[in-house]
């Protein structure tokens, strides 16, 4: 029975992939009053629908460690629902009615977590709904100038009717992905989730915002530059959406050094990497958009096979921040591989696919002629090495720092299957950038009706501003190595192993198990010393946010006020009322 | 020979019942029998669709109108009467297949429930202004007495305050009756929509005050609702379902038909009413925000759909409306799931305060469950009936390029949110909660998941209703065709 | 194939003489200024293979012992992707299949391998020594990009060959058409270096708290040999970037030279700096020195 | 001497303002007084008031009770007769009405000793 | 391995330090006449600062002596020096150090005895607390005189140091590796139980020689 029923959540899982390959033609679905929902699958959710139908099955694997929960898979087969709902949606009501059932079942989902508390679940909720309210607002002005829900360009807007409805498409959508200043829910959201989901929601979701985004560029006849002009060589209202993107990534990076819980860390990265998706598509040129494409792509498969590593630390040491984690390459072999791959990939550095992707943004950029992003850019990139460091540091390096830690196992099979899938694609990618190029990106951007990128081999990446070929770097690099490790090796003299980890150059000391030799935690902390990011890690959003609900409340309770208990005032207010209006309509009628 | 179904089996048949139930002695029987009476009404209704759909069915009684009072059978009263049956049905069921208190079993209860559903009934579908008053006094009568049928202080104490305020605002609408009467003569309603204009400008003022205030008590308009939260806290839950399933919605439909009866021109009332509308339902959404006591959060947040119906319906607009009466039907059934959800907790913690239902989740996670639905139902969110017909209401306002409803309907929406996510958030906390009544059988949840049934079926399939809907949107709206379908004149 | 070993084997002998040269002249060069006679030219030499001779090598785990040997993957593949020569066949590498922004990212490598095989140590100050570095990374790697950009945007290619192609003539070279940038990019490129005044990460002697504080014996070999040839292919780089590359040796040695002499020149006459007012120091004269550059070049109506 | 009083307009007048004055005193009863029973004798006066002034200002001097019997065969002359039919049918729901109210009182003061609408706080939060 | 019954006390001990010096060590190919250039041309010098001898380290470094000339330069930690300097008089306290720093250099390695209290106590012979002779503990490859010895005589100590690495000489380190047990006797003597933990050179008697 326990089986059956796990067998079938995983089958449940597959159902993108089924939908992927599978479908064929629309389906309309009649509502009411002339709405009708249209499905179909067009090459630009399909890539979407493809992120999804890859990680669905890996998330849904590690669910099935542990006792059978039905809630949750139900849950989650609905919220893959909801998200097959949105991608295949060709009208915003059904485009709606996908990204609800995907928030509300993704809110009850991160409700099975034990960690879940008020405030990280109220925020969630509420920063959704209002996104979600947000996007209703935006169809329902789109309706009322077309007549129409289908998602489709328009045309002969004036300029208070596109700004009003890119002020409420957009809101709803950086909502979404976590933009700055409304990433208050991200954070707390994706530390609390159960450990597998948050790779769900990081990898996953967030996509789907990304998605949206897209979309609200084939509103307009063409795409952002239509709007309000030029800037330089791109769209000026893109510029404004690129700095939101960039100011976002740096603050995110910036607060994701200073965390010292590794979920809240990813949490603050995945808004960071979002931040560059949303960059690229604010440049909105056809190289920024595969740019973001890529991005995305990248971004899923690092976000994935992290917050699966990362469960599976938590899950066999019990432990989430860096302070009591350490030492546990040895223990934790692959899961070490699978976070380093990971964050070498987040870091975006050569010769993994987050390179390409960066590299396809970086050069978008420079093509908009938009200098001050590349180096802000630049900037919240660099800056993530820190923050890498601290991740793969903190659990897998220097020294065990709490009894679970010391004797902690590597993960489960259901953990580590995901992680070497997801490895194996971010190594392939990486070898052949130009493969994701053309299979899975041009045809995206031939449907938007940009021109494609194009590659001359599935190993290269070639752009205006020149490219590289991911099949000579890698076996260079690869050759390489393996060279110098040999060499190293016919050099004489002796290699001994340390003969304790206490073993250590400490001034004459001898450190010993009490002593803290452990810098996970405090890792980054002299960052507070450089002004900005002493000024950027001292001021949060969360009081805004918290006096916000203080003033409500207190509105609240001024109101409640009226709903007294006594009926003799509730017959005297009414008469009170009676009386006043009469005055005012003989005064003024009369 | 063939029975001869009319309108008025549908008060005829409750009120035969509830005068003869002392003549059974076997209260067992009592539910199934309140069930079969309201399943077999709602039958009735049902059998009645095609003939209203062609014409509205009038039955006279003795004399015909105007000077005789008749029953008007149109699309909308058929499907307020359907509505209320199917509450009263549901209701029914609850009590008999839960372990209800004996209070609520006994015959009292049984009589009261009867003539709390036929004086509705009887107010959604006469066609006379004083017989309005007289289900309406009906309906005051049963309801006061159902809140005080727990006998307890609570239930006394609530039921005391209905009285007054109750009575206070039947005087009011007495009041501009008798006004009303004394300016044209008339009683029909008809006549009296056809003679109002008549009347000099300051008394339809007062007229119109007095049967707004005193309707707008009835009906839980702020600021004249202040009375709500206190009555469905001390009533039980069961009574209180009807009531707000019910009763607010046939005295909702009471305001909105005179209105739209006696004004030539709904755009008179029209600021008045959508601006009532929108404070109660961000007045009310925002006390919501701070309650305890599950009882009164459901109360405010009646409150806070009555004001959106309110304000969807003041706008007069095809669409709008018959979006609202789609949402009278969603908030009918959702606040019978939850305030029978509400009946079952309270039943098993003896409380049903916030800190007492921490871990609810775990303890009944089918309530639990069903609570989720009816609170996302409430909310409009896809794929339940809820999202169907708010969306009917905001496209109506879209297509009248009106946004600032819009946007109102919207930022309540977030506030209800708030709340309501925060209970079921309380719900699935980790740590199971301390059990002191009774657990209830599985067939308690029968009724409940025949609810959640529907909301999920009209969410997903509202064309299913979507003709019912135009059709009573045109016939509430449709001041000229019942003009001329009663008085055979246009006006 | 063989064209392709020897020119690899070339260039990465090249770079590793060079490399032992400039640092040893550097020392000389260091000693003079501080009136001292300094060691010989070739004392680097000596200390790297005295180390890579060592018979001791402490290892403290395997990413302990596979970090170096990544770190000088990624400077050797730096190397190869860096074109020496313009207009030759020789000594080209692999840079036909690699741009500069590939090889600014190239750069990083190494620090980060670097910092997995500290982190593998389990030496506190070693991991605070690797915090130190990848924050002045975070500082200087914004003005640095940002000069390269404008140089890019310039020349609307990442290409290395292309750049260097283009300047042509002693006129035509991007110190004199685009200074700003060569000023932008240069002090960046002297923290890069880890040179003074920015090596308090390094911090040889003094500060016990660096990368290298766990490393002895081979290993540490390994590390100054790819430091040294790490330096030569930026010097090289920003050669080919900014004084139009070279079609000889001699004169891309004359070049790197002249490079150098700047580079060292600047490094000897500041103290050191804080890593914090490092980065401050990166974010506030040389970006505001790039934005102007940008406004310049890019933002008003002759650009 | 008195005649004027027959006249329809101040026999209404006359009507009307008693009648509102038992209005406003019974809803200064209803607003003022705190024990259950007066406020509900408020209710009552204030309803009586309302019943006053339909049947007053429904009938003018010199009608006669719309009742066929003692020779009285036509309508002429008579009050119009729906009022009336209207305020017995009122006066009985009022009855009721203010009946269940009366013993809820009674028993809400059996249970609870109370007697004030201000008293009532059973239900406060 | 220390032969009691050849000679006696001190003198023995001394004379078998004395002959471990000066023999080469094994076969001596042109590859290892090579590496020891190197290796004498570049000393990285951990100086321990025990005692008042540290003093003189500095100027060895500075203008006007420049020791760097020779190649010899100050290494921050003991895993990349190749010489120990213990300057003055070694506190048990600080033997303990010491003796730590030592056991975590990488071999070939060498420690220098500067001035006259830790080649043989000095002034501060009868203290309660100072080791008299460093060579009882630690071998040292190079005794420098004086106290405190002038940094001239520093530089010859080091050249003399360089000519003996150059010729191929066995290191003090080989000593301390065949006489561990000896040494950790005399080092026991006088730190007690609170000897510097074991791993740092238990290796030695696992036979994983070089």
């Amino acid at each position: 029975m326990n089986l059956i029923v796990k067998l079938l959540f995983l089958a449940l899982s597959l159902t993108p992939a089924m939908t992927l390959l599978t479908w064929d033609g629309g389906v309309a679905w009649p509502l009411f009053g002339g709405i009708t929902l249209l499905f179909d699958l067009n090459p630009v959710p399909g890539f979407f629908l493809l992120l999804l139908a890859l990680g669905a099955p890996l998330v849904a694997l590690p669910m099935l460690r542990g006792p059978r929960d039905e809630p949750a898979y139900a849950l989650y087969a609905l919220l893959l629902l909801g998200m097959q709902l949105l991608l295949l949606a060709g009208d915003f009501i059904g485009f709606f009615v996908g990204w609800e059932i995907m928030t509300w079942s993704s809110y009850l989902l991160l409700l099975r977590s034990p960690r879940t508390n008020l405030e990280g679940a109220q925020s969630y909720i509420l920063f959704n709904l209002a996104s979600a309210f947000l996007l209703l607002a935006g169809m329902l002005v789109f309706y009322s100038f077309t007549g129409d829900f289908r998602i489709h360009a328009v045309t002969g807007l004036n300029t208070l009717q596109q700004l009003s409805l890119l002020t409420l498409f957009g809101l709803a959508f950086l909502i979404k992905v976590g933009a700055l200043p409304l990433h208050l829910w991200v954070p707390r959201s994706y530390d609390q989730a159960p450990d597998v989901f948050s790779a769900f929601l990081s990898a996953l979701m967030s996509k789907m915002g990304i998605y949206a985004l897209i979309l609200l560029l084939t509103l307009f006849p063409e795409g952002l530059a239509g709007l309000f002009g030029q800037f330089l060589k791109g769209p000026a209202a893109g510029y404004v959406l690129a700095w939101i993107g960039v100011i976002t990534s740096i603050v995110a990076t910036f607060k994701a050094i200073s965390q010292e819980d590794m979920k809240r860390l990813l949490a603050y990265s995945s808004i960071a990497q979002v931040g560059y998706i949303v960059t690229a598509i604010g440049v909105g040129s056809s190289l920024a958009i595969g740019g973001a494409l890529f991005h995305s792509l990248v971004h899923t498969l690092v976000k994935l096979l992290l917050f699966i590593a990362i469960a599976g630390i938590v899950l066999q040491t019990g432990h989430r921040r860096f302070i009591d984690l350490g030492q546990l390459i040895g223990r934790m072999p692959i899961s070490f591989f699978g976070v380093l791959i990971g964050i070498i990939g987040l870091a975006g550095m050569p010769p993994l696919p987050g390179f390409a992707s960066k590299y396809l943004i970086y050069v978008s950029l420079l093509e908009a002629h938009w200098l001050l992003l590349l180096a802000a850019m630049i900037l919240s990139s660099t800056a993530a090495f820190v923050y890498c460091y601290k991740l793969i540091y903190g659990p897998f390096l220097g020294h065990a720092n709490s009894p679970e830690a010391r004797v902690a196992t590597e993960a489960p099979w259901q953990y580590l299957v995901p992680q070497i899938v997801l490895m194996g694609l971010l190594v392939a990618l990486g070898i052949f950038p130009g493969w994701a190029i053309e299979i899975l990106i041009d045809p995206v951007l031939t449907a938007l009706g940009m021109t494609p990128i194009g590659a001359p081999a599935w190993g290269q990446l070639a752009t205006a501003y020149g490219g590289y070929d991911g099949v000579v770097l890698m076996s260079v690099f690869a050759t390489v190595f393996v060279l110098v490790t040999a060499i190293f090796f016919l050099l004489r003299g002796r290699m001994r192993q340390a003969g304790s980890p206490y073993d250590l150059s400490y001034a004459g000391e001898v450190p010993t198990a009490e002593t803290p030799l452990h810098y996970g935690a405090g890792l980054g902390r002299e960052l507070r010393r450089i002004p900005l990011v002493g000024w950027i890690l001292s001021h949060s959003t969360q009081g805004f946010y918290a006096g916000l609900v203080r003033q409500t409340q207190a509105a609240a309770g001024l109101l409640s006020g009226l709903y007294s208990g006594n009926p003799q005032t509730w017959i005297l207010l009414a008469v009170l009322i009676l009386a006043a209006t009469l005055t005012v309509q003989t005064l003024t009628g009369a | 020979m063939t029975l001869h179904f009319t309108p008025v089996w549908f008060i005829a048949v409750p009120l035969l019942l509830a005068f003869l139930s002392p003549l059974w002695v076997r209260l067992r029987l009592l539910m199934p029998i309140l069930l079969g009476a309201h399943v077999a009404l709602f039958a009735l209704a049902l059998s009645w669709i095609p003939t209203v759909r062609v014409a509205p069915l009038l039955e006279t009684i003795v004399i015909a109108p105007p000077l005789g009072i008749h029953l008007h059978l149109d699309a909308v009263s058929l499907l307020l009467v359907a509505l209320f049956n199917v509450a009263g049905a549901v209701v029914s069921a609850f009590l008999w297949l839960s372990h209800a208190e004996p209070h609520l079993r006994g015959r009292p209860a049984f009589i009261l429930i009867l003539l709390l559903i036929a004086g509705s009934s009887g107010m959604v579908l006469t066609g006379d202004i004083f017989n309005l008053y007289v289900f309406l006094e009906i309906v005051g009568v049963s309801a006061y007495a159902l809140t005080a049928l727990r006998r307890d202080k609570q239930a006394l104490e609530a039921g005391l305050k209905y009285l007054i305020v109750g009575s206070v605002a039947a005087i009011f609408i007495l009041f501009a009756i008798v006004l009303l009467y004394l300016q044209t003569g008339q009683l029909n309603l008809a006549a009296l929509a056809r003679d109002f204009g008549h009347i000099p400008a300051p008394m339809q003022a007062l007229i119109g005050l007095l049967m707004l205030i005193g309707l707008a008590i009835k009906a839980e308009l702020f600021p004249f609702n202040f009375w709500v939260p206190d009555i469905y806290r001390g009533a039980d839950p069961e009574i209180t379902a009807l009531f707000s399933g019910v009763l607010v919605k046939a005295f909702l439909f009471v305001l909105f038909h005179l209105v739209f009866l006696l004004l030539a021109d709904p755009a008179v009332a029209r600021t008045w009413l959508m601006a009532l509308g929108a404070t109660t339902m961000l007045v009310a959404e925002a006390v919501a925000l701070r309650q305890q006591d599950l009882r009164r959060m459901l109360a405010y947040s009646s409150l806070g759909q009555v004001g959106l119906i309110t304000l969807a319906l003041g706008f007069a607009s095809e669409a709008t409306t018959a979006g609202a009466l789609f949402h009278m039907v969603n908030h009918t059934l959702i606040k019978l799931l939850l305030f029978l959800l509400t009946a079952l907790m309270l039943r098993r913690f003896l409380s049903v305060r916030l800190a007492d239902l921490q871990g609810l989740g775990r303890a009944m996670p089918l309530a639990a469950g069903l609570f989720v639905l009816g609170a996302l139902a409430v909310l409009g969110l896809p794929p339940l009936s809820g999202f169907a017909s708010k969306l009917w209401i905001l496209k109506g306002f879209a297509e009248a390029q009106v946004f600032w409803p819009i946007a109102l309907i919207l930022l309540a929406a977030l506030l209800e949110a708030g709340y309501y996510f925060r209970w079921i958030k309380v719900f699935y906390a980790p740590e199971p909660p301390v059990t002191a009544g009774q657990a209830e059988g599985d067939w308690a949840y029968t009724p409940l998941l025949l609810i959640a049934g529907l909301l999920l079926l009209l969410g997903v399939a509202p064309f299913l209703l979507e003709d019912w809907f135009v059709q009573a949107a045109k016939a509430l709206l449709g001041r000229g065709a019942f003009l001329e379908s009663v008085l055979g004149v246009q006006p | 194939m063989i064209h392709h070993l020897l020119d690899a084997l070339a260039m990465l002998g090249m770079s590793y003489v060079i490399g032992f040269l400039f640092y040893g002249f550097y020392r000389q060069f260091n000693a003079r200024v501080q009136r001292r006679w300094g060691p010989s030219i070739w004392q680097n030499f000596f200390d790297n293979m005295k180390f890579l001779f060592k018979s001791e090598t402490v290892s403290h785990g395997a990413m302990f012992f596979f970090g170096p040997m990544i770190i000088m993957a990624g400077a050797i593949t730096t190397v190869l992707f860096v074109p020496f020569l313009k207009d030759s066949i020789w000594l080209q590498g692999f840079s036909q299949s690699g741009n500069l922004i590939l090889i600014i990212y190239l750069l990083v490598v190494g620090p980060l391998g670097n910092a997995l095989a500290v982190g593998s140590s389990g030496n506190p100050y070693g991991v605070m020594g690797v915090t130190r570095g990848l924050t002045r990374l975070m500082g200087l790697e914004v003005p640095f990009f940002l000069g390269l950009a404008l140089v890019m945007l310039q020349h609307q290619s990442a290409s290395v060959h292309v750049i260097m192609a283009a300047q042509d003539g002693i006129a035509n070279w991007n110190l004199f058409t685009n200074p700003i940038a060569f000023i932008v990019m240069l002090l960046p490129f002297i923290a890069s270096q880890n040179a003074s005044p920015f090596d308090v990460v390094g911090a040889p002697v003094e500060v016990y708290a660096g990368p290298r504080v766990e490393f002895g014996g081979r290993l540490l070999g390994i590390l100054m040999t790819q430091n040294m040839m790490m330096t030569v292919a930026k010097l090289v780089l920003i050669v080919d970037l900014f004084l139009g590359g070279a079609t000889t040796v001699p004169i891309l040695l004359v070049k790197a030279f002249a490079l150098f002499l700047l580079t060292a020149m600047i490094s000897l006459a500041f103290p050191r700096l804080k890593t914090e007012q490092t980065v401050d120091f990166f974010w506030k004269i040389p970006l505001a020195l790039g934005v102007i550059g940008v406004i310049a070049t890019v933002w008003l109506p002759w650009s | 001497m008195l005649e004027f009083l027959d006249s329809p307009r101040v026999f209404h007048g006359i009507y009307l303002l008693g009648s509102l004055m038992l209005f406003f005193i019974g809803l200064y009863g209803l607003l003022a007084k705190r024990h259950l029973l007066k406020i509900f004798v408020s209710i009552e006066i204030m309803e009586l008031a309302v019943y006053l002034i339909l049947i007053a200002l429904a009938t003018s001097p010199g009608e006669t009770a719309p009742i066929l019997s003692d020779g009285l065969l036509t309508f002429t002359g008579m009050a119009d007769p729906i009022p009336q039919a209207l305020t017995l049918t009122a006066i009985v729901i009022g009855v009721a009405v203010t009946a269940l109210g009366t013993s809820m009182a009674i028993q809400y003061h059996r249970l609870t000793g109370k007697v004030g609408v201000g008293e009532m706080t059973e239900l406060k939060d | 391995m220390y032969h009691k019954n050849e000679c006696e006390g001190f003198q023995c001990e001394q004379r078998m330090l004395e002959d471990s010096l000066g023999q080469p060590n094994g076969e001596f190919g042109i590859l290892d006449r090579l590496v020891a250039w190197f290796r004498q041309r570049s000393l990285f010098v951990l100086a321990y600062g025990t005692g008042c001898g540290a003093i003189e380290m500095r100027p060895l470094m500075t203008s006007r002596f420049d020791a760097e000339r020779f190649g010899i330069i100050g290494a921050p930690t003991p895993r990349q020096a190749d010489v120990l300097v213990v300057s003055g008089y070694l506190a048990i306290k600080t033997l303990k150090r010491v003796i730590r720093s030592y056991e975590q250099m990488q071999e070939p390695k060498y420690v220098i005895a500067l001035g006259s209290c830790a080649i043989n106590g000095g002034m501060y012979w009868d203290s309660y607390n100072t080791i008299k002779q460093l060579d009882q503990y630690l071998p040292v490859d190079m005794y420098i005189n004086g106290c405190m010895p002038r940094p001239e005589a520093l530089i010859e100590g080091f050249v003399a140091l360089q000519k003996r690495i150059k010729r191929g000489d066995k290191g003090g380190y080989a000593r301390y590796r065949e006489n561990i047990d000896w040494y950790k006797a005399n080092q026991r003597k006088v730190l007690g139980d609170n000897m510097p933990p074991d791993y740092t050179y238990d290796w030695y008697h696992t036979g994983d020689l070089a």
